[in-house]
């Protein structure tokens, strides 16, 4: 191997297709994309919605989540939940379960309010440039990170185990289990939920009024601060929700900086979808969490996945240039 | 009793004075047209008033009540409805949804009813193409959803910044009788145009503003009829 | 370090009361205010020897070491400077792209690695490759990274303003993730002993990865290069388009601007900068792998543009050397120095939202002959307009 | 030993369950070189009250952990020598680097151009031992790194690096054997995407020859292996030896259990730490370590001693070590090595035991005795199964 | 009411004398007027022939229908008018022409050479150059180095060569500078060449989009509502600017509801509804066309002096 190309050309060993491994798996790829897929179509509203009324990339928006994280954390630690699945009648796990995730939404949305407050409230009434918000997104994003850094140090939360999934039904050879069926189906009825409140309510006409013009929205007598923050509310109170179904999948992933990596791929499904559509999300998010693990399965190698992701990223946006579901939110018809 | 009144008002563009201590007032039932060449400060003043600028300096009193600091959706409620200039369109809303916009506050079914049944009486294009979304209307077709959806707010004060801007004669005459209609049903106008003629014809009143500054006052004909005024807004 | 922009005379002068006004819109006249008028109304002799003076301590930074700017004894001053110098640099060239022509591109350090591993590819001795010497890695950095540029800029720059920002973003983590994947790039292992300038003192060379200084001063200098070439790209038709893409593209097409090629070629400037960066940073360390190319490194650089003042050459170099250098001063501050970076991120963009320098675009040349004309210029809205020939107005 | 591990995890060695794979039992005690060296030394040491000795490394950030553990271990030698030998008093500096290859050369230069450091531990990590090795080189300066385990830093042709632990190559075939002592049939392995996970897996792959399964690979930061357990599960494999960290680590095995998985897990030095069973629950109960390291926790002395300079904690990976290498530089200045020259030349010809093990280094730097111990998960401590390597 | 067959203006001055089909092009070593004439630009003068031909041409969006069938020409030298009610397609065929839409059928041609399908610049380039309904001005730009990228349509340096200097470069530069004041003049807003223009005042903002317009030189300048927002005063003004604007070799499209400036400028008028044309002749035919009334004009009663003259 004397130059590059050469051995891009030559040495096939570092990419090579298996197509009978990915049909063999084929629909435990799916069933386990379609279970991460739902916690990045949860967070991608949240990036979706504020996008779709500031305009504004909200990297804080990982940090939303992940704050979230840690309440279903310590929520579940103070119940009793632990290292090992408890052993507890049915009734009692889900009454549990749901506390937890009114703590994460409640604490979610109030660090998503809080955001909004602090990084962006300020930067609008001095009539900033967009980037601004960015750096100032960014810059947030940083602080709340290494705030939980000094607070919880650099490992991860002890794990807590909600429950041992237990097959439910089998389809094509491939189980499915309790797990994935709650996250994907409470996911979807989650965004259905949304999807309808902004398309059918009062509230849901201002937010898309100020999405298109703030302005004019005030002149109709919407209350644009009104708007933007039950945005960042909405958005911080599904992050809370994906955070106990992240929790439930990975229950030792609550760390500072995991909100990260999860966002922006969170991010990428909104873009995927069609950002400032909310079914774009939706869809974006569940087909993101698919290609990652085709990828991995047809290239046998858990590093594709990112780059499998981007690729086809890059590929509907060249045919599809403003996502698949590609119009903004405020064309979402009523 | 006037239903408006700004008392000394004085407005800034960062260190540029657009409005210089103006003082005006509208009445009751009253059509008032402001006139002025470009860049005097008509629209600074009606977004003033309409709350979408902050003053800085005077007091903006509208029903007796003194709104200088009240927000700008807060005014709607209380009863003031702007067209802005470039009409202030949602693109990718409907029609329809533009004209619901316009009723944002309001929660009358009945009265909303039988509001769009008038818009749509006054315009019928916006009813063929209530499905259509409102950036694709033609320049003229969007004055007209802007005004449509101004009636549907049935404002005590609406505010009109230029209402005539790129419509067909036609329609022109149209508009002036639609406001003048609509103030025969209550409402009363503040009307910005350049199209000055008509303007002074329709009003009960009208001011003259020059670079930030009212500098002539009376009944619309009267004005109309000035020779200095004339010469410069009239094009004689 | 400002040849081109020192005398602010002319057009240049009013531009800015004008742009002043409008910035006063969002805030009271400010210590930066102040500082202006105060420089505008120096001579222009006395402009230049504060600027002499000025780039010479900027110049022999490391060497003066000045007691409270010093990051020592916490981290090496000049190799902390030289690292203020590469952020600059790179700095400098994602202005081109984000503060110029206004395409957001959040995967800007990828261009930065194509850079570093070229220079390791060939110069390192883990490398197979042919070997080269480094210098010419740097020419060579720079035209690898604008075909990667090109690759990534034909499909992608057709999309608009945040779709662009992700597919850039992709592009970065792609480029990362290569790195680790492609067996010949090494991944985690990476390269070590990557070149450096050649040249030595007392038998010791002078680019050695320890010594800061050598490295600082060699930096400075392709930045004024590199400045002064930007600044002749502002001022010209280029520049101008840039400019016009990021107010309105569409305008801008319709007066005659092929948006699509000026774009491709915002983002080859800006790559080939990058990537002319990340060489140097590869001879200065000494080693590459695939660490430090993430998107959090990408957000700091987009950081240090916006600092600065997007669309400001200087503003880019200023936020530049400030985001490289908070974090190596409060070193002491372990722990908290990267919150506290975070909030004085806020912070700033609250109090300055158009950065430490704001926008000053002086998109033409020749700014004392346009004072003359605009000052004898007939009074606005001449009533019969003249024809556009020139016989009348001389 | 695991003093914090309050959790509970792994009720029992669960790893037996549902397969046939042998337990080793765990032992309790184990042997100290009877003459290991300590810093104390004999008491009488004279040396310069400049006399400096330096730590550099990750302080703060993502790898502090390690690099605390390490210093605490240098802070000891360094108290008790200070403590018994009046008459010299060795100060101790710390540089921070963050375990960040790209920004370690600004500390190490730091800390080279203080005249009076001369001796350093450090530094942690093997990316950013390679970022910096040229420059400890150039000025001459020894530095005894006491985790730093890729195999190719002591192939650069440095006279002033010595490692204070096996390397890779060693810990590879040591794991391969604990899975041959488990009884293993198929070993599955799955790398991360740095350094220390890659060498590790390609010598473990080796010295596997055709027990090997299947591979795949990783990437720090992911939090999904289902796919990888998918695959793990699909290649029937008994034991999967996974090559890297325990952030990635632990959440692995815990979906590897959720998966179904009823083989053993086996991690190298850089999952063996009670983090990883509090992050991977009870599914750590199939859990087995090797390591170069020696288990702090079964040398009484030394275990009581460290909690006065980690305030209460137990010692952790590589604290040992640490105090090994700041032991050795110590015993250089006690016996009147105090410039860099002399005491780098002290190091080179340094043959005696340290608490974890003999060292004697060769000439490129690698120790001669290189002991791999092996761990396991029992009743939700990290105990030790003994040595394991041959 | 002007004809450009009979007015004596509508022939660029100097060359008046030459017959048609002679192109002159301004030589460039003519040290005053090089600086400030366009470079580039040929005056040709044979006018009277068509220089943009549409024919045929349809857009639709989706069913509706905005042109049907249109065909109408824009002969050299010539103001045309364009009017029809609200919605009448008249920005639709700007587009069109513009490339801003893409004709379901039909052909734009300029000089014989279709424009269907061509990217927007390459219009600009091939002479065409229009003002926007709603103004579109690069706001944070002075109103110069507005209209100096409108001149930069016209000019060749490469980027190395901007990088560099070169001597062209430098040339065009100065010349731009030169240029775009004259321009910036001849529409009257000189002394705010320095301003950023968007804080210029709506009638000077609308004054430099045509200056930028008019910087592209072009052979076609459309105008699209230029008088939207004037006062009577302000479009006496710019009636004389439009005119000044012919007089010196340009062809203009004008699309203006307000009838006095229209009837007072143009020399021919074409008059759409619902997509079709419906009328096309001087204006003072037009004025009395029952079909134009009817669907545009109304019958005035007492309005005489404004909105429809
Ligand atoms: N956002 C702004 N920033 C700075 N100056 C402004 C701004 N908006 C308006 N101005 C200035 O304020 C003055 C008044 O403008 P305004 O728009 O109120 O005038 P107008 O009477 O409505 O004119 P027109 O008839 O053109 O609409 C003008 O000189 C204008 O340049
Ligand atoms: N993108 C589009 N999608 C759907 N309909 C459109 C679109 N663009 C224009 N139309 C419709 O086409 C018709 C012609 O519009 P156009 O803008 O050409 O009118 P116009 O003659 O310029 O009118 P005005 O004088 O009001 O500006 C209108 O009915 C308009 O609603
Ligand atoms: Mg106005
Ligand atoms: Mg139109």
């Amino acid at each position: 191997m004397h130059t590059l190309a050469l051995a891009v050309a030559t040495d096939d060993s570092w990419i090579q297709f298996d197509w009978t491994y990915l049909f063999q798996n084929f629909w435990t790829a799916t069933f386990d994309g379609l279970t991460f897929g739902a916690i990045y179509a949860l967070v991608a509203l949240g990036y979706t919605l504020v996008y779709g009324v500031l305009n504004l990339i909200n990297f804080a928006h990982s940090e939303v989540f992940i704050s979230g994280a840690y309440a279903v954390v310590f929520t579940l630690s103070a119940l009793g939940f632990g290292p090992n699945a408890p052993n507890l009648p049915l009734v009692s796990i889900i009454l549990d379960l749901v506390l937890a995730c009114l703590a994460a939404m409640l604490v979610s949305g109030l660090v998503a309010l809080l955001v909004e407050r602090i990084a962006y409230k300020p930067l609008r009434d001095r009539g900033a440039p967009r980037l601004a918000y960015l750096i100032s997104a960014i810059g947030a994003s940083f602080a709340i990170q290494y705030l939980l850094f000094n607070w919880r140090g650099s490992n991860a939360e002890p794990a807590v185990i909600m429950f041992t999934p237990k097959p439910v039904f089998d389809v094509f050879g491939t189980i499915i289990d309790s797990q994935q069926l709650t996250i994907v189906i409470a996911a979807i009825v989650m965004m259905v939920a949304v999807d309808q409140f902004i398309r059918r309510t009062r509230l849901g006409r201002g937010i898309r009024a100020v999405a298109q013009d703030p302005d004019t929205a005030t002149l109709m007598g919407v209350n644009k601060e009104r708007i933007i923050m039950s945005t960042f509310l909405i958005g911080g109170l599904l992050a809370g929700a994906a955070a106990l179904f992240y929790v439930m999948k990975v229950p030792a992933g609550v760390i500072y900086n995991g909100g990260f990596v999860l966002g922006i791929k969170a991010f990428t499904a909104a873009v995927l979808g069609g950002i400032g559509n909310i079914r774009g999300a939706l869809l974006g998010g569940l087909l993101l969490g698919m290609i990652g693990n085709y990828g991995q399965y047809l290239l046998g190698d858990a590093q594709w996945t990112d780059v499998v992701c981007f690729v086809v990223l890059v590929l509907v946006l060249m045919v599809r240039p403003e996502g698949i579901l590609g119009s903004s939110l405020a064309k979402v018809r009523a | 009793m006037a239903l408006l009144e700004l008392d000394d008002v004085s407005v800034h563009y960062g260190r540029i004075q657009a409005i210089h201590n103006m003082s005006i007032h509208v009445d009751e039932g009253e059509i008032v047209s402001l006139i002025g060449a470009n860049g005097a400060g008509k629209t600074t003043t009606m977004r003033s008033i309409a709350g979408l600028l902050s003053l800085s300096g005077g007091s903006i009193t509208f029903d007796g009540e003194d709104i200088s600091k009240t927000k700008a959706h807060l005014r709607v409620v209380k009863g003031m409805s702007l067209t802005p200039e470039g009409r202030g369109i949602f693109p990718s809303l409907t029609v329809m949804e533009n004209l619901d916009m316009g009723a944002y506050t309001r929660s009358d079914k009945a009265g909303m009813a039988e509001d769009l049944d008038r818009v749509f009486d006054l315009f019928p294009r916006l009813k063929e193409r209530q499905k259509q979304s409102g950036g694709t209307m033609s320049g003229g077709e969007q004055q007209m959803l802007a005004i449509g959806r101004a009636l549907m707010a049935r404002p005590k004060l609406l505010l009109l910044d230029e209402p005539s801007m790129g419509l067909a004669p036609q329609f022109i005459r149209q508009i002036f009788s639609i406001v003048k209609q609509v103030n025969q049903q209550g409402t009363t106008v503040l009307l910005v145009e350049q199209n000055a003629n008509q303007a002074l014809k329709l009003a009960h009143r009208a001011y003259i503003l020059e670079t930030g500054r009212i500098t002539r006052e009376g009944p619309g004909r009267e004005l109309a009829s000035d020779d200095a005024v004339r010469a410069a807004y009239l094009g004689a | 370090m400002s040849m081109g922009q020192a005398p602010m005379g002319g057009a240049a002068e009013a531009q800015e009361m004008q742009d002043d006004q409008l910035e006063e819109s969002t805030r009271k006249p400010g210590r930066f205010h102040k500082i202006q008028e105060k420089w505008n109304s120096l001579e222009r002799w006395q402009q230049w020897v504060f600027l002499a003076v000025f780039g010479l301590i900027v110049f022999f930074l490391p060497v003066l070491n000045p007691p409270i700017i010093t990051t020592e004894p916490g981290t090496d001053f000049p190799l902390a400077c030289f690292d203020m110098a590469r952020f600059a640099l790179a700095a400098l060239g994602l202005n081109v792209v984000v503060g110029q022509a206004g395409l957001l591109d959040l995967g800007y350090v990828g261009f930065f690695a194509v850079g570093s591993y070229v220079a390791a590819l060939w110069t390192s001795t883990d490398s197979t490759m042919v070997h080269i010497p480094y210098l010419w890695t740097l020419p060579l950095a720079m035209i690898v990274t604008v075909v990667f540029g090109v690759l990534l800029g034909v499909p992608t720059l057709r999309l608009r303003g945040d779709y662009l920002a992700i597919v850039t973003l992709g592009f970065g983590e792609i480029i990362r993730l290569l790195a680790s994947i492609i067996p010949p790039l090494r991944g985690n292992v990476g390269f070590q002993n990557v070149g450096a300038p050649p040249g030595e003192h007392n038998g010791q060379p002078i680019f050695d990865n320890s010594h800061g200084t050598p490295w600082y001063m060699f930096t400075v200098v392709i930045i004024v290069v590199v400045m002064v070439l930007l600044g002749n790209l502002e001022r010209s038709r280029v520049g101008r388009a840039w400019v016009a893409i990021r107010e309105d593209e569409d305008a801008a097409e319709t007066m005659g601007v092929p948006t699509f090629k000026f774009k491709l070629w915002a983002f080859g400037t800006g790559a080939a900068i990058g990537g002319l960066s990340g060489a140097i940073f590869a001879g200065q360390v000494g080693f590459v792998n695939n660490q430090k190319f993430d998107v959090a490194t990408s957000m700091l650089f987009l950081a240090a543009v916006v600092l600065g003042g997007a669309g400001n050459k200087f503003g880019a170099v200023l936020g530049g050397a400030l985001v490289s250098y908070l974090p190596n001063r409060f070193l002491f501050i372990a722990d908290w120095k990267y919150f506290i970076f975070g909030v004085a991120l806020i912070v700033l963009m609250i109090f300055r939202p158009q950065g430490l320098l704001g926008v000053r675009n002086h998109l033409l040349a020749a700014t004392r002959r346009l004072k003359q004309w605009v000052s004898t210029a007939p009074p606005v809205a001449a009533t019969s307009p003249a024809t556009a020939s020139g016989e009348e107005q001389r | 030993g695991c003093a914090n591990s309050s959790s509970g995890g792994g009720g029992t060695s669960a790893a037996a369950a549902g397969n046939n794979l042998t337990q080793l039992p765990a032992v309790t005690t184990i042997d100290v070189p009877k003459d290991a060296v300590l810093p104390a030394g004999d008491g009488k040491a004279t040396c310069a009250s400049t006399t400096t000795l330096a730590y550099i490394g990750a302080e703060t950030g993502a790898n502090a952990q390690l690099g605390i553990n390490i210093y605490n271990g240098v802070q000891l030698a360094i108290d008790q020598h200070n403590k018994a030998n009046p008459g010299c008093q060795v100060q101790f500096k710390k540089y921070d680097t963050e375990g960040d290859p790209t920004k370690a050369t600004g500390p190490v230069t730091q800390a080279v151009n203080d005249a009076s450091i001369i001796g350093v531990i450090g530094l942690p990590f093997s990316g950013e031992s390679k970022a910096t090795g040229k420059i400890f080189e150039q000025n001459d300066l020894a530095h005894i790194t006491p985790s730093a385990t890729n195999p190719t830093l002591t192939q650069n042709g440095w006279t002033t690096f010595f490692r204070g632990l096996a390397n890779d190559n060693v810990q590879g075939p040591a794991a391969a054997n604990l899975a041959e002592k488990l009884g293993a049939k198929k070993v599955f392995v799955v790398q991360d995407d740095s350094d220390y996970g890659i060498g590790l897996a390609g010598t473990i792959t080796k010295a596997l020859g055709d027990k090997l399964a299947g591979t795949d690979k990783v990437t720090t930061g992911q939090k999904d292996f289902s796919a990888t357990a998918q695959k793990v599960i699909n290649s029937k494999a008994d034991v999967v030896f996974y090559s890297g960290y325990y952030a990635e680590g632990a959440p692995f095995d815990q979906q590897l259990v959720q998966k179904g998985f009823k083989g053993v897990f086996i991690g190298p030095d850089g999952v063996k730490d009670d983090e990883f069973i509090k992050q991977a629950g009870s599914a750590s109960a199939n859990a087995y370590f090797t390591c170069p390291c020696i288990p702090g926790e079964l040398i009484p002395s030394f275990s009581k001693e460290y909690a006065t300079v980690s305030g209460g904690k137990a010692p952790g990976t590589y604290s040992v070590e640490g105090y090994d290498a700041a032991t050795i530089l110590l015993t250089g200045i006690d016996k009147g090595n105090t410039t860099r020259a002399k005491l780098k030349e002290f190091v080179k010809t340094y043959d005696a035991d340290g608490l974890s093990k003999q060292y004697k280094w060769s000439s490129t730097g690698e120790l001669e005795a290189l002991p791999v111990y092996g761990y396991k998960v029992e009743n939700g401590k990290i105990v030790s199964v003994g040595v394991i390597s041959q | 009411m002007t004809n450009p067959h009979d007015d004596p203006d509508a022939t660029p001055p100097a060359e008046g004398h030459l017959s048609p089909e002679v192109e002159v092009t301004v030589p460039d070593d003519l040290p005053d007027i090089a600086e400030v004439v366009a470079p580039d630009r040929t005056i040709r003068v044979d006018v009277g022939e068509p220089l943009v031909s549409l024919n045929d041409l349809t857009v639709t969006f989706g069913g509706l229908t905005a042109l049907d069938h249109v065909t109408f020409d824009i002969l050299r030298g010539e103001i045309l008018g364009l009017i029809g009610p609200n919605g009448a397609g008249k920005t639709t065929c700007f587009n069109a022409m513009t490339g801003v839409y893409r004709p379901s059928a039909g052909t734009v041609t300029m000089e014989g050479k279709s424009l269907v399908g061509k990217k927007k610049h390459a219009i600009t380039q091939a002479g065409i150059a229009r003002t926007f309904q709603n103004i579109r001005l690069f706001g944070e730009m002075t109103a110069l180095e507005n209209v100096v990228v409108g001149l930069d349509a016209r000019h060749r340096t490469s980027v190395p060569g901007a990088i560099f200097r070169t001597a062209r470069h430098r040339r065009e530069e100065r010349e731009a500078i030169d240029r775009g004041m004259a321009l910036l003049e001849f529409v009257g807003i000189a002394d705010k060449a320095t301003a950023p223009s968007r804080s210029l005042p709506y009638g000077y903002q609308r004054r430099l989009e045509i200056a930028r317009a008019l910087a592209t030189e072009p052979k076609l300048l459309c105008l699209d509502e230029p008088a939207a927002g004037f006062n009577p005063a302000e479009k006496q003004e710019l009636m004389a600017l439009i005119r000044s604007i012919r007089d010196d070799g340009y062809t203009v499209l004008l699309i203006e509801h307000d009838m006095k400036l229209v009837m007072g400028v143009t020399d021919r008028i074409v008059v759409l509804e619902f997509g079709r044309k419906i009328a096309d002749d001087v204006p003072a035919k037009i004025q009395q066309d029952p079909a134009v009334i009817a669907a545009y004009l109304g019958t005035d009663e007492e309005d005489e002096d404004d909105g429809a003259a």
